[in-house]
């Protein structure tokens, strides 16, 4: 036999418990940790809405629990044939209107944001200048990678989106291959990259990156795409306007040789193995490219998207990409390196190239 | 299982059970192979809990992974839980109507081998180059992209059962129409012959999309053409549009007949009518008419624009109105009745909670705004999970306690009902309570591993650990299906007691022919009414004893089933440049119309059985089926 | 079912009532043929002339639906008694079949 | 149900499709057939409008250069008037006069097969000018919904044919007339839909 009101007990515990815990959630990535302002709106209808939904339960489990504890047959005696009931009006009335309050009470909301976030108006407004009034950032999704393109600024950058805080960024999301879906959990809502049109939406970040434990904000593709669909990271530097001016004159320089006499050989060794062929190594250019741009390597918070950023993971990535994303489209050494894997000292050579690539410094 | 098992060997009685045409024997057909199914999509599972137990499990490979998480809501949707929802229609419906069977016997057989092929081609794919990898709703950019064979099985497979699915609709909604025995009213029908009717209905309209999105899916893949290649002009879109047409009234189909089945237990078990009858009907026909109007809430962030997302989110939030008012005349049926917690009505009660809770976060998603960030998360996961789980699979489950009597002639037993019901409740909120909170943390779904990074680990492992419970719970279920079938205490033809519909006036199992005089139904819970006023014969009855007519058993459903499994197997390797493909073909489609011709051209008139066998039967001689 | 066909055999009279009853019926069949024709013609020819795309389009689909009806109600009998059920599920079906298409070609697309 | 009973056109019922319960099942049963047959052709219809012109970058046909009006125009008066015919077919069954029914339904058929052959004949010419099926996603769309129009055209053909021959020697009964009534239903049904598409694909496809 079951006992309600043990097993409300139970729950409520059990949801008390929980609520506690959810408050682990990572800041870089928890939607609970509204970082932006269109998270701090959706935050705000998640609030409204499990008010809402908490009221209907309350409501619901008051009467369940009266019901099932006050009329069990073994109280009442087993002979007892209850009264056939035919209904009533007056209470199908009640509980038609109630639910359609509470509807229009999240319905309001629901519609005035709708139409606000799908605001892209002002995206292409011209300043005085010709330039434009905002940030406008070009994401393209391809199997398992984004690029991002600043088209006013002329530049490209690949696996970590970095953008200015306090003011609005547009974006053009496309996938040039299979269906993905860009989101950053803590900064806003998801939308898809189709491979047919492109999808405008802006978003705001308040928050600088720095800030955090980790120092980037985690973005993720919510759309299946294939094996390596979970591994589809991203990572989100936000700075100050000023810094992000600096970031980009800095990605707007021809990238000079590094002096190092390792990442020397190491930049011999990406043209001589035909890396170049699939990776830029100079920020300014636009979408298009086969591989991520590597223009700002050094910079990154991890290798491909997931590995933590450390020369023995790039080696090992570059080594087999394979065993870190299955079916991702950079192929094994051997298909460049007549059927070799590459040697020690290459892959040293070339990891020191590539660390040393940094607009940040 | 049945009393002439015994008498005329195993090879006989399967010979029986794959000729039948009787409602109540494909019945049977189906709970076991749906049962069956519902086994493999519970492993499945198991193997995503194992795999996500912990951060960087490699027990699956990504690849692997995606296989195992397609086919685990594939196998589900379509091959159990439907499947056994059809099982109880069958075995109850045309009782609860007195009729004799459904209208076309022939077709319904057929419609189950046509779903019983598609699945077993389906499931395949395991062993001939692997499973069908992009979700089970299929997505035509990763769809068209995906290399093996699994996605031709998916498409080839779901065709043939679909099919079977649309004929079983069509039969049931004949038989509501034209078969109800007389004085039975449409407002004199128990609530599970309206969600059968209303769901068989949704069943009409939503498989045709569904159908010609994977026709267009079958012809792009293995015949060249390009409604969904983006560069020779085609458009994925379409693709997910037709199949949320179909995809959001499919879910309607599951958990109409779990109301319906609710419906029954709480009247019963509460010894009392269903409060507000005709409000139930309503909703049900409401909510299966809305449910046609919002399949785009599956795709708020496609970006279709916030116009389309604005009406689609407010038609989506109006389902809660009807919904709400079948939960409170549920909870107002209880009210002020005896309420005895039998198995059955456990698994009602714990339904209630369990379904509000996934309701109201289906509701929140509704939100557009809000959806951007639930959408393809875990909270997503989790809000259908409990309204499948919690609604749909509570009801499988508690239909098979209450309407096990009914089919098989003998009781469950109470005590591991009860044990497998804590089980699979407990294991069932722990499980998929906390995978909201996964989901709100940034967790995405589909995901084959996660990081150690995310900070997701504690919740995933619990969830895992829940996984275990309702794996025991299942498990004790079938010891308990086992340990009775080897017991076999027969029972009445009222073993709970408190019956009310038809299905309770007649023998357990009731006899092949059903009611032997069609009965005289003289106002809602009609058998309860007869049981009040102290009948003696059970039920009054609308014609004398005479002669019925019954059709032949016949084995071309099988024959034709298995013609379209062969074409597939054509069409499936058609682009692998093989000679043999278009001769299997033709030959698959030769053996499907050819027998259809044969049935159109041969007169089966069926057979008779003559009054002086009835009495004979009621006097407790059993006569032999055939 | 076993009881279901009753026998009856009609007198002359009533047969030459029915008779005649059926050949009116198949006259204003007749009736809505000459109409489809001419609905068809009219759509032909309004498109044949070239008119503005904004009138014609409105006009040819008006058209086309009053065939369906035509179809429904006078070849298919659908207005006959006992047909309501299935003229419901019909409607249904049209419905759906309506909100599909209207969907599909005003605000689900971009 | 006695399926060798003889019946005159006095005893003959007056809905010989609905007399028996059989007959009243396959009549409700057919129809919702039909309304889910509504939505099938809806899906295609709709996918078609998506589709419509669209194709690879520098494709050469769209609707309105490729369309014969003419052509099509008498295609349609031809399955309409067959239409008529089936009509009368029915109205000889109902007045329980086989045999002209059966040429009734003789003259349907050929009306149907010319309305195929004509159609064959179209879709024959568009591939000779290099419109094939696998050209773009308007000639798949266009293909399909069009040529599952004629696979109905088809199997409706084969459905008459296959009844007229089975009953020939046996005459009306209860048994078989809902058999050919749900044929005629079928028939007209075809016909709706290619108004639709007469009207969709080629009136709209040539204004453009
Ligand atoms: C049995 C299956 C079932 C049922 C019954 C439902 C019921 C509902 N679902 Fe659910 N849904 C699914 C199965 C189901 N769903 C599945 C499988 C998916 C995911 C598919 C995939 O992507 O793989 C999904 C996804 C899904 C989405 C898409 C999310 C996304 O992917 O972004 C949405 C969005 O609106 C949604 C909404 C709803 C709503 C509003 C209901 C309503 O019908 C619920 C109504 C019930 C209640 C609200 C509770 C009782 C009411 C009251 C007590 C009255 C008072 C209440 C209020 C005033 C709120 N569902
Ligand atoms: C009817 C529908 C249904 C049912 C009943 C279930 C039941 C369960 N589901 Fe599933 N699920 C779906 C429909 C369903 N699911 C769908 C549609 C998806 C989406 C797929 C997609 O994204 O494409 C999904 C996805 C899905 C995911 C997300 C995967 C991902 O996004 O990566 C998860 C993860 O936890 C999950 C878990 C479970 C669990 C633990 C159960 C449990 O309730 C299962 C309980 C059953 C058992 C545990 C059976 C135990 C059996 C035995 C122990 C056998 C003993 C053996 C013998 C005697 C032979 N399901
Ligand atoms: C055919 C194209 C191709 C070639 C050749 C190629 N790559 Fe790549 N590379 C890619 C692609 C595609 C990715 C993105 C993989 C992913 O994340 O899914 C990638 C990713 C990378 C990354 C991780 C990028 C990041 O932003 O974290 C590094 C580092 C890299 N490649 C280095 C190399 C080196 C060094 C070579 C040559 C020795 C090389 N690549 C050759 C296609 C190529
Ligand atoms: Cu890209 Cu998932
Ligand atoms: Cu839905």
């Amino acid at each position: 036999m079951i006992n309600g009101l043990k097993k409300w007990r139970l729950f409520t515990l059990m949801a008390a418990l929980i609520f506690f815990l959810a408050g682990c959630g990572r800041e870089e990535i928890s939607t609970l940790i509204p970082a932006g302002g269109v998270a701090q709106d959706q935050f705000n209808l998640l609030l409204l809405s499990s008010a809402v939904m908490l009221f209907v339960i309350i409501v619901v489990t008051i009467v369940y629990v009266l019901a099932i504890t006050k009329f069990r047959r073994s109280k009442l005696g087993d002979e007892m044939i209850p009264e056939q009931v035919e209904g009533s009006a007056k209470l199908e009335f009640l509980w038609t209107a109630i639910p359609i309050v509470l509807i229009i009470i999240i319905a309001i909301p629901t519609v005035y944001q709708t139409f606000d976030l799908a605001d892209t108006r002002t995206m292409d407004v011209e300043a005085e200048d010709g330039s434009m009034t905002n940030l406008t950032v070009n994401v393209v999704a391809k199997l398992y990678w984004w690029e991002f393109e600043y088209p006013e600024q002329g530049i490209v950058t690949a696996q970590e989106l970095v953008v200015p805080t306090d003011q609005r960024v547009y974006f053009n999301v496309v996938s040039a291959d299979v269906k993905h879906s860009f989101w950053i959990p803590s900064i806003g809502g998801k939308i898809d990259a189709n491979p047919e049109n492109t999808n405008t939406f802006y978003l705001t970040f308040d928050q600088e990156s720095s800030e955090l434990e980790d120092g980037v904000f985690y973005g993720k593709c919510a759309e299946l795409c294939g094996p390596s669909h979970a591994l589809m990271d991203f990572k989100v530097k936000t700075m100050n306007a000023e810094d992000f001016e600096q970031w980009v004159t800095a990605m707007q320089e021809e990238p000079t040789s590094p002096s190092d006499e390792l990442a020397q050989t190491g930049e011999q060794l990406f043209t001589e193995k035909t890396c170049i062929g699939c990776h830029a190594t100079s920020g300014v250019g636009t979408t298009g490219g086969v591989g991520p741009n590597l223009a700002t390597f050094g910079d990154r918070n991890r290798v491909a998207g997931i590995l933590e950023h450390n020369e023995e993971n790039l080696k090992a990535w570059i080594q087999d990409p394979q065993q870190f994303k299955p079916g991702n489209q950079m192929p094994d050494p051997s298909s460049y390196n007549n059927g070799e894997p590459l040697t020690e000292q290459e892959l040293d050579a070339l990891a020191a190239y590539l660390m040393s690539l940094s607009v940040e410094q | 299982m049945s009393s002439n098992a015994q008498k005329s060997g195993f090879g006989a009685t399967v010979w029986d059970y794959i000729t039948s045409v009787d409602h109540k024997k494909i019945a049977i057909l189906y709970l076991m192979s749906g049962g069956l199914f519902f086994l493999i999509g519970g492993i499945e599972a198991m193997m995503i809990r194992i795999q996500l137990m912990k951060a960087g499990n490699d027990f699956l490979s990504a690849g692997t992974y995606n296989e195992v998480m397609t086919m685990h809501g594939t196998t589900m949707i379509f091959l159990a839980a439907m499947p056994l929802l059809l099982g109880f229609m069958n075995a109850i419906m045309p009782l609860q109507i007195g009729a004799r069977d459904v209208a076309f016997p022939f077709l319904n057989s057929l419609g189950f081998w046509l779903f019983f092929f598609g699945g077993i081609f389906l499931n395949l794919s395991w062993f001939l180059g692997g499973a069908p990898d992009a979700g089970w709703t299929n997505y035509a950019s990763l769809a068209l992209a995906s290399e093996s064979h699994g996605i031709d099985f998916y498409a080839l497979g779901l065709t043939i059962s679909g099919f079977g699915t649309l004929i079983s609709g069509i039969n049931f909604l004949v038989t509501i129409i034209n078969m109800r025995a007389p004085g039975m009213t449409y407002m004199r029908m128990p609530l599970f012959t309206w969600t059968t009717f209303v769901a068989s209905a949704l069943i009409l309209l939503a498989f045709p999309p569904l159908t010609i999105a994977i026709f267009f899916m079958v012809f792009d893949r293995l015949f060249g053409s390009h409604f969904f290649d983006v560069a020779a002009g085609g458009n994925t879109i379409i693709w997910e549009h037709l199949f949320w047409i179909f995809g959001h009234p499919e879910v309607y189909i599951l958990i109409l007949p779990a109301f319906g089945i609710f419906s029954e237990i709480f009247a019963i078990f509460s010894r009392k009518r269903l409060f507000g009858y005709t409000a139930l009907v309503f909703a049900t026909i409401l909510i299966g008419f809305y449910g046609f109007m919002v399949w785009a809430h599956h795709m708020f962030t496609v970006g279709l624009g916030p116009t389309a997302n604005a009406i689609f989110a407010l038609a989506t939030m109006i389902i809660a109105v009807p919904t709400g008012v079948k939960i409170f005349n549920w909870l107002l049926t209880i009210w002020g009745g005896s309420v005895s917690f039998a198995t059955p009505m456990l698994y009602a009660v714990g339904f209630i909670p369990s379904f509000v809770a996934g309701g109201v976060t289906g509701v929140m998603q509704a939100m557009a705004p809000l959806d951007y960030q639930l959408h393809d998360s875990y909270f997503i996961v989790a809000h259908f999970h409990y309204v499948i789980v919690g609604g749909v699979v509570l009801a499988i489950f508690a239909a098979t306690h209450l309407y096990w009597p009914k089919m098989f002639g003998t009781m469950l037993s109470e005590k591991l009902g009860k044990v497998t019901f804590w089980l699979f409740f407990i294991g069932f909120h722990l499980t998929f309570f906390i995978q909201h909170f996964l989901g709100l943390m940034g967790m995405p779904r589909r995901v084959y591993t996660f990081g150690a990074d995310q900070g997701w680990d504690l919740f995933n492992a619990i969830s895992s650990a829940g996984a275990v419970f309702m794996a025991l719970g299942v498990i004790i279920m079938l010891v308990n299906v086992v340990l009775t079938t080897v017991k076999n205490e027969r029972v009445g033809n009222d073993p709970w007691g408190d019956g009310r519909t038809l299905e309770w006036a007649i023998p357990s199992p009731p006899p092949f022919y059903n009611f032997a005089q069609t009965p005289l139904v003289r106002g809602l819970d009609t058998y309860w009414i007869e049981k009040m006023e102290g009948n003696k014969e059970g039920m009054i009855y609308a014609e004398p004893l005479g002669d019925i007519h019954m059709p032949n058993n016949s084995f071309l459903p099988v024959v034709m089933s298995f013609g379209l499994f062969v074409a597939s197997f054509g069409a499936l390797y058609h682009p692998d440049d093989l000679p043999w493909t278009i001769p299997v073909i033709v030959l698959g489609l030769l053996i499907t119309f050819g027998s259809m011709l044969l049935r159109s051209l041969k007169d089966d008139l069926g057979f008779h059985i003559h009054k002086e066998d009835l009495i004979k039967d009621r006097e407790g001689v059993k006569t032999d089926g055939h | 079912m076993a009881h279901d066909v009753h026998d009856y055999v009609r007198t002359k009279e009533e047969y030459e009532y029915v008779r005649r009853q059926r050949a009116q019926e198949m006259r204003h069949m007749l009736t809505s043929f000459a109409m489809m024709i001419f609905l068809t013609l009219i759509a032909f020819t309004a498109v044949a002339a070239g008119f503005s795309t904004y009138l014609i389009v409105p006009i040819i689909l008006l058209l086309a639906a009053i065939q369906v009806v035509l179809q429904l109600y006078h070849f298919m009998h659908l207005s006959n008694k006992g047909s309501g059920t299935i003229a419901f599920f019909m409607f249904s079906g049209m419905f759906v079949a309506f909100i599909v298409i209207l969907t599909f070609v005003t605000i689900i697309w971009w | 149900m006695d399926i060798n009973k003889k019946y005159t056109p006095q005893s003959w019922p007056d809905h010989p499709e609905t007399a028996t319960m059989e007959g009243k099942n396959k009549f409700v049963g057919f129809w919702l057939l039909l309304a889910a047959e509504s939505v099938t052709f809806a899906s295609l219809f709709a996918t078609y409008l998506a589709l419509k012109d669209k194709g690879p970058s520098g494709m050469e046909f769209t609707a309105a250069e490729l369309f014969e009006l003419p052509l099509v125009f008498a295609m349609t008066m031809i399955l309409l008037t067959s239409s008529l015919t089936s009509v009368y077919a029915m109205y000889h069954m109902k007045n329980h006069n086989f045999k002209s029914m059966q040429a009734w339904l003789m003259i349907t058929v050929l009306l149907g097969a010319s309305f195929l052959g004509l159609e064959i004949y179209e879709f024959y010419h568009y591939v000779h000018e290099g419109f094939g099926y696998t050209n773009s996603a308007f000639s798949s769309a266009f293909y399909t919904l069009v040529g599952t129009h004629g696979a109905h055209v088809l199997f409706g053909l084969g459905w008459f044919i296959a009844l007229m021959v089975r009953n020939a020697k046996r005459g009306l009964n209860t048994y078989n007339a809902p058999k050919f009534f749900l044929v005629s239903l079928y028939w007209h049904f075809i016909d709706v839909v290619w108004v639709f598409i007469f009207t969709v694909v080629y009136l709209m496809g040539v204004i453009g």
